[in-house]
């Protein structure tokens, strides 16, 4: 019945924006070419949708995506919790994340390619980069947020080390970490269409950016929509995923 | 949008010209320089952009009154409804195909993959004209469309294998070494490949025929200087366009600045390319897309 | 009363917080016996607190040392547990997996391990809640889940830092009677912190009041009392009525201060 | 004191960066052209900085930055406040902004030039978008975080709704407001960089793409390295910023 | 004692959660006259705070009626203020806008606003906190401050839910003190929620004590003792073991349940 009702509230959203568009049209006397009508955008949809270009796209978008956001997690809370066990070396690498993290993936193009040659490399690896950084600062913050009478029971209890990192510090942080992860995925969508807009010969950004190039604004339109829709849905199921593990593991609580 | 870039300070109709850095916008850049000479109650100013869908979206909606555009751009363009109308060429020829230097005959190609400006671009149906002449298909290489002063960058890090493009970035990837010529456009459509355009927007031109005609009348007299050769016209180029004087004098040995008229038979084979590539639905007649009375009024 | 356990000889503890030197203990002299219950009694920020964390070794001294069972403490161990005030259960783990993981360090079998933490759970009566999540549980069972991972350990010491303060007062009676049957039972050591009067009049052997700014012990009560105490009865108001005389707060003093 | 120990930390993870890039370029053998050395960066960046290069297009881009970044801020907070206060509109809105949402800025560039033209305003816009969703939903979570409390408070007082929006909603609201704002800050950053790259004249991600097209890759590092500083600067002012409200509004109060 | 200023009649209250209806509170009949300080006793989760929230207008009768003054309630006023327990002071204003700020919706100048707000501050006795920030105090003066808060706006009631619940022990007897003190010199009628035998026997006129499940009233005691009363006189006494007894927890069963 909630779904039902957020459907309706949605339903009622696309009417106003579709009539605001359609509005936009008639008032500013836009020409078809610069802003496509609604209409226009539709039946482009539809085309891009029968002919099989659409799903061929999205599949390899979402495949470099996976391939990109997976590693990078994985990779990132692996080093997250074990660089947050030593202050020192955490101060050490802090500096050079700080400095990394502002520089846009795409900037790093020619050594991208220098290193991982060209197809579906490069982008996967802008994902990385876009993916790396916020959720390795996510993880040691998540780290440093845990509750500090957690660590105290566990030298109180002689735990052993690996025990406490992963009994303890794992668990502890990972509600953190998740909500991290969450944030991370908005951002390397974003940079995966933006990366595929610059280097790539296939994917949803390079859609975009082919029928731009071909002056079929619907079709960008259409792309965008797209996007849009697969980066809401990717973003949801990560936030079910995260309200589950949340509760799975007690968030909540008053301890 | 308001056709025009509005009154400059003296007064004179301000005209605002989008270019990408290339050797083939040369008339434009010498109507610059020279423009208190060749222009009196008309300003023009310039504006550079990086990629040529970038300065489609100016000029489509009217952030810009012209432009120095390849040619089948401005015909998909004016498909789609876009008030323009092309008023003269830019140059003739100078259109290399770049190869890397293992590459030795367009069979290697095969599999690889070609930079090209647009697909909208003489390169493309060059490439096309390259591939089906050496019996190979169209399909049978990747292509990759890039700004144009991408291209040397990408081919020297391996990205492509090739690249065919306006100048001087042929002639840049031939003196760096990073690449070869293995054909130029001439060996292909001798004289009828069509590249770039001096196209203006139909609503700029009514609103202000005395200025156009004092445009195009300047543009027509700039071309020719740019082509003279002499010591001067070298030192205006190499101004526009700061690449090391061995890639500015090949580029310019290939291309020339001549006849900028645009004729019916050239327009009919380039309409004709088009659709067979299936690149363009229904593109515009010769009459509603080309405009000779400038060029043909310059020969009166 | 055997040797005494636990021995704080002349202990000061300063912290350094923002370049200032905060003195928080000032010379504290105290010893424990074996199978004594002690409440440590003082007004919020007398250093309650940081003299339990001495004792568990999570503080060390600043100046003069403790001893426990005659060795000097120089860090937390198994054999005196802290209860802290919020139960510190892991929420990601069930009511038996919290209690099971504090019996890890020890070298026994699965089985064992959950035998003994069964058996410790059965204790404080949770056998029905053993595969529960501790988010499941009311504020008072969570206390229980963590007195009984304190006492499956064994240790010979179980520290309390206000261990019921959370707790309404229904619910902190209740398992104040519960810890009274649980320690005859299994005889262990306790050192109770506490801003409650009767609290400390209900469960200890010897209060020790505190001063603040340093902290410093005012007065050792000690109740002479058999437990269970019943308190309603006049014994148990005559050292209530003692110790908030101590504290001012029989009506005779009008001069309230303002610096609550 | 703590500061020099920071600097400290930071010239250790700086001589370490520096000698593992030499290291990289010993062991792998790579051509100056393709991965410059340590020094060859250090002199391109001082040529571009005494050259005013540098400056001027980090003038521009900061500009570009603070144009887009503080007029989104200041909108979306202000339609934040605003649509979290009338729940109906707001589960209207939230599709549309979800959707929105995961569209990488540059994606809309054919419509940007349509509305806003050429030069600075297609920059300034790509930051605006990029900074605005971020900062308006922050804002409306940030405003049904608020203590239920302090409603209860203002209801029980009879407040009037003014008062109540802004003496005690935006008060109230506004520490996790400027936390958004602080995560706004680098990713609008980010992609003030790849917009410039793609669309610009000028600009930081403009130096970049220009000295990669010339090949000049040292000064494509060096490029990187200054947009990195100038994150971290601009990450760590608003950093400052948040603290310094946060001090000034009480935040870890009990209440 | 003159005619009830509250009056609650067959009030019931039902919460509707994941498609349950919750019963909290069931048939309760209540008035409070004017002058008189009541105080609702009970254990955690009886409804205390749910019976106060229908007094205050911030919850609705499910069925029956509150009538205050003589009218119905519909929702929350100024002539009841709630004192929440804690303290909902507004952490980026100082002390002494805090207070100003309640008196915004009356319709006078700056200077009166302030004189007044300045009045009760004094009279909490914060004259010398008001530029301070509320998170510059401590608890104890944090809740004066709301205490003033509540006072200044002169309302005909203050609610208070269980405002001293999180002070320690020594903290709340003094505010339980200065409490009395104030209300003897502005004669507000209060309603206090609490789980504090002790300070409802110190500080009500009546003491309505509460049964859960659903919440309902079990018993109503009237303290006849002159305030400010002697915590430790065998009068008060009296009047504890008489609340303890009504709990069952003076020593005399042993059958404690499990389920706290
Ligand atoms: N790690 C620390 N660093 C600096 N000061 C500290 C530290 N721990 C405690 N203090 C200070 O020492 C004093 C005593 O603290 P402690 O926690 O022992 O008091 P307490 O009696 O337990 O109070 P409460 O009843 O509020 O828990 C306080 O003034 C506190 O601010
Ligand atoms: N808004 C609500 N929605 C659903 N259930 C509620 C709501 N408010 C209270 N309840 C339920 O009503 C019952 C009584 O709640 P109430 O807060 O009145 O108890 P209380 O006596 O004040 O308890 P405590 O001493 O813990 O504050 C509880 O079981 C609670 O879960
Ligand atoms: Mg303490
Ligand atoms: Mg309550």
């Amino acid at each position: 019945m909630d779904l039902l009702k957020s459907l309706g509230y949605a339903a009622i959203a696309f009417v106003i924006v579709i009539t605001a568009w359609q509005v936009v049209i008639w008032l500013g006397d836009y020409p078809e070419a610069l802003l496509p009508s609604p209409l226009a955008v539709f039946w482009g949809a539809v085309s891009i949708i029968q002919d099989g270009t659409l799903a061929e796209h999205v599949q390899i978008s979402l495949f470099r995506f996976f391939a990109g956001y997976l590693s990078a997690v994985f990779a990132a809370v692996v080093l997250g919790l074990l660089l947050s066990q030593t202050k020192h070396i955490w101060r050490i690498v802090d500096p050079i994340v700080q400095v990394l993290r502002p520089v846009a993936p795409v900037a790093w193009s020619p050594f991208i390619v220098l290193w991982f040659g060209i197809g579906n490399m490069p982008a996967i690896v802008v994902i990385f980069i876009a993916a790396f950084f916020p959720v390795l600062l996510s993880t040691v913050s998540a780290v440093n947020k845990i509750d500090a009478t957690y660590l105290k029971l566990a030298q109180n209890l002689e735990l052993s080390k690996t025990s406490l990192l992963w009994k303890i510090i794992f668990p502890a942080s990972f509600p953190y970490i998740a909500s991290g992860l969450h944030i991370a995925v908005g951002t390397a969508w974003i940079f995966l269409v933006a990366g595929e807009m610059i280097g790539a010969q296939s994917g949803l950004g390079y859609l975009i950016v082919d029928a731009r190039n071909a002056l079929d604004l619907d079709l960008v339109l259409a792309g965008i929509f797209f996007i849009g829709l697969l980066g809401l849905l990717l973003d949801k199921s990560l936030g079910l995923l995260e309200k589950w593990i949340g509760k799975q593991w007690g968030a909540g609580t008053s301890s | 949008a308001e056709p025009g870039g509005g009154e400059s300070e003296s007064g004179d109709q301000v005209i605002q010209i989008g270019h990408l850095p290339i050797t083939h916008a040369a008339p434009a850049y010498f109507l610059d320089h020279y423009q208190d000479e060749l222009l009196d109650d008309v300003e023009l100013e310039l504006i550079q952009f990086n990629s040529w869908i970038e300065l489609m979206d100016a000029l489509n909606t009217g952030r810009i009154d012209g432009a120095s555009v390849l040619f089948e751009l401005a015909m998909k363009a004016r498909s789609q409804g876009i008030e323009i109308e092309t008023t003269a060429l830019g140059h003739r020829e100078g259109n290399p195909i770049i190869v890397d230097p293992e590459v030795d005959s367009v069979e290697d190609l095969k599999g690889e993959t070609v930079a090209i400006p647009h697909t909208l671009s003489a390169h493309n149906l060059l490439l096309e004209e390259m591939l089906t002449g050496a019996g190979l298909d169209y399909e049978d290489v990747e292509i990759s469309e890039m700004p144009p002063p991408e291209m040397p960058a990408a081919l020297s890090e391996g990205r492509v294998a090739s690249y065919v493009v306006a100048e001087p970035f042929g002639a840049l990837g031939v003196e760096n070494e990073i690449g070869k010529v293995m054909h130029q456009s001439s060996e292909f459509c001798p004289d009828n490949c069509l590249c770039c355009a001096f196209v203006l927007r139909e609503d700029t031109m009514e609103a202000f025929p005395e200025a156009t005609d004092e445009l195009m009348e300047g543009y027509l007299k700039a071309s020719e200087r740019a082509g003279d050769g002499s010591e001067e016209s070298m030192q205006v180029h190499a101004d526009y366009l700061p690449v090391d004087e061995g890639a500015l004098e090949l580029s310019l040995d290939w291309i020339s600045y001549d006849d900028l008229d645009i004729r019916e038979d050239e327009y009919a084979y380039l309409r004709e390319k088009l659709v067979e590539m299936e690149l363009v639905d229904g593109p515009p007649s010769f009459d509603a897309l080309v405009n000779r009375t400038h060029v043909q009024g310059g020969d009166d | 009363m055997g040797e005494p356990l636990v021995q704080i000889e002349h202990v000061h503890k300063t912290f350094h917080k923002n370049n200032e030197n905060i003195n928080v203990l000032k010379d504290i002299n105290l010893s424990i016996a074996d199978g004594e219950t002690i409440a440590i009694l003082g007004k919020s920020g007398c250093g309650k607190s940081t003299l339990l964390n001495l004792i568990g070794g999570f503080h060390l001294p600043s100046d003069g040392q403790v001893l426990f069972d005659g060795e000097k403490v120089t860090g937390p161990s198994r054999r005196a547990i802290m209860l802290f005030q919020h139960y510190a259960l892991l929420p990601w783990k069930t009511v038996l997996a919290n209690v099971e993981l504090a019996l890890e360090p020890e070298q026994i079998s699965a089985e064992k391990r959950r035998e003994r933490a069964e058996r410790y759970l059965h204790l404080v009566g949770l056998s029905n809640n053993l595969q529960q999540f501790p988010s499941e549980l009311s504020g008072g069972m969570q206390q229980r889940v963590a007195i009984a991972r304190a006492l499956a350990t064994r240790p010979e010491m179980v520290l309390m830092d206000e261990p019921f303060a959370a707790l309404d007062t229904f619910t902190r009676y209740y398992l104040q009677d519960e810890l009274l049957k649980i320690q005859a039972q299994e005889s262990t050591n306790i050192v109770l912190v506490t801003h409650d009067i009767d609290e400390a009049v209900y469960l200890a052997d010897r209060i020790i009041v505190m001063d603040a700014n340093p902290g410093r012990i005012r007065r050792t009560v000690t109740i002479n009392l058999p437990k269970p105490r019943d308190r309603s009865h006049s014994n148990f108001q005559h050292y209530r009525k003692l110790i908030l005389d101590e504290f001012n707060f029989s009506r005779q003093n009008d001069d309230i201060e303002y610096n609550i």
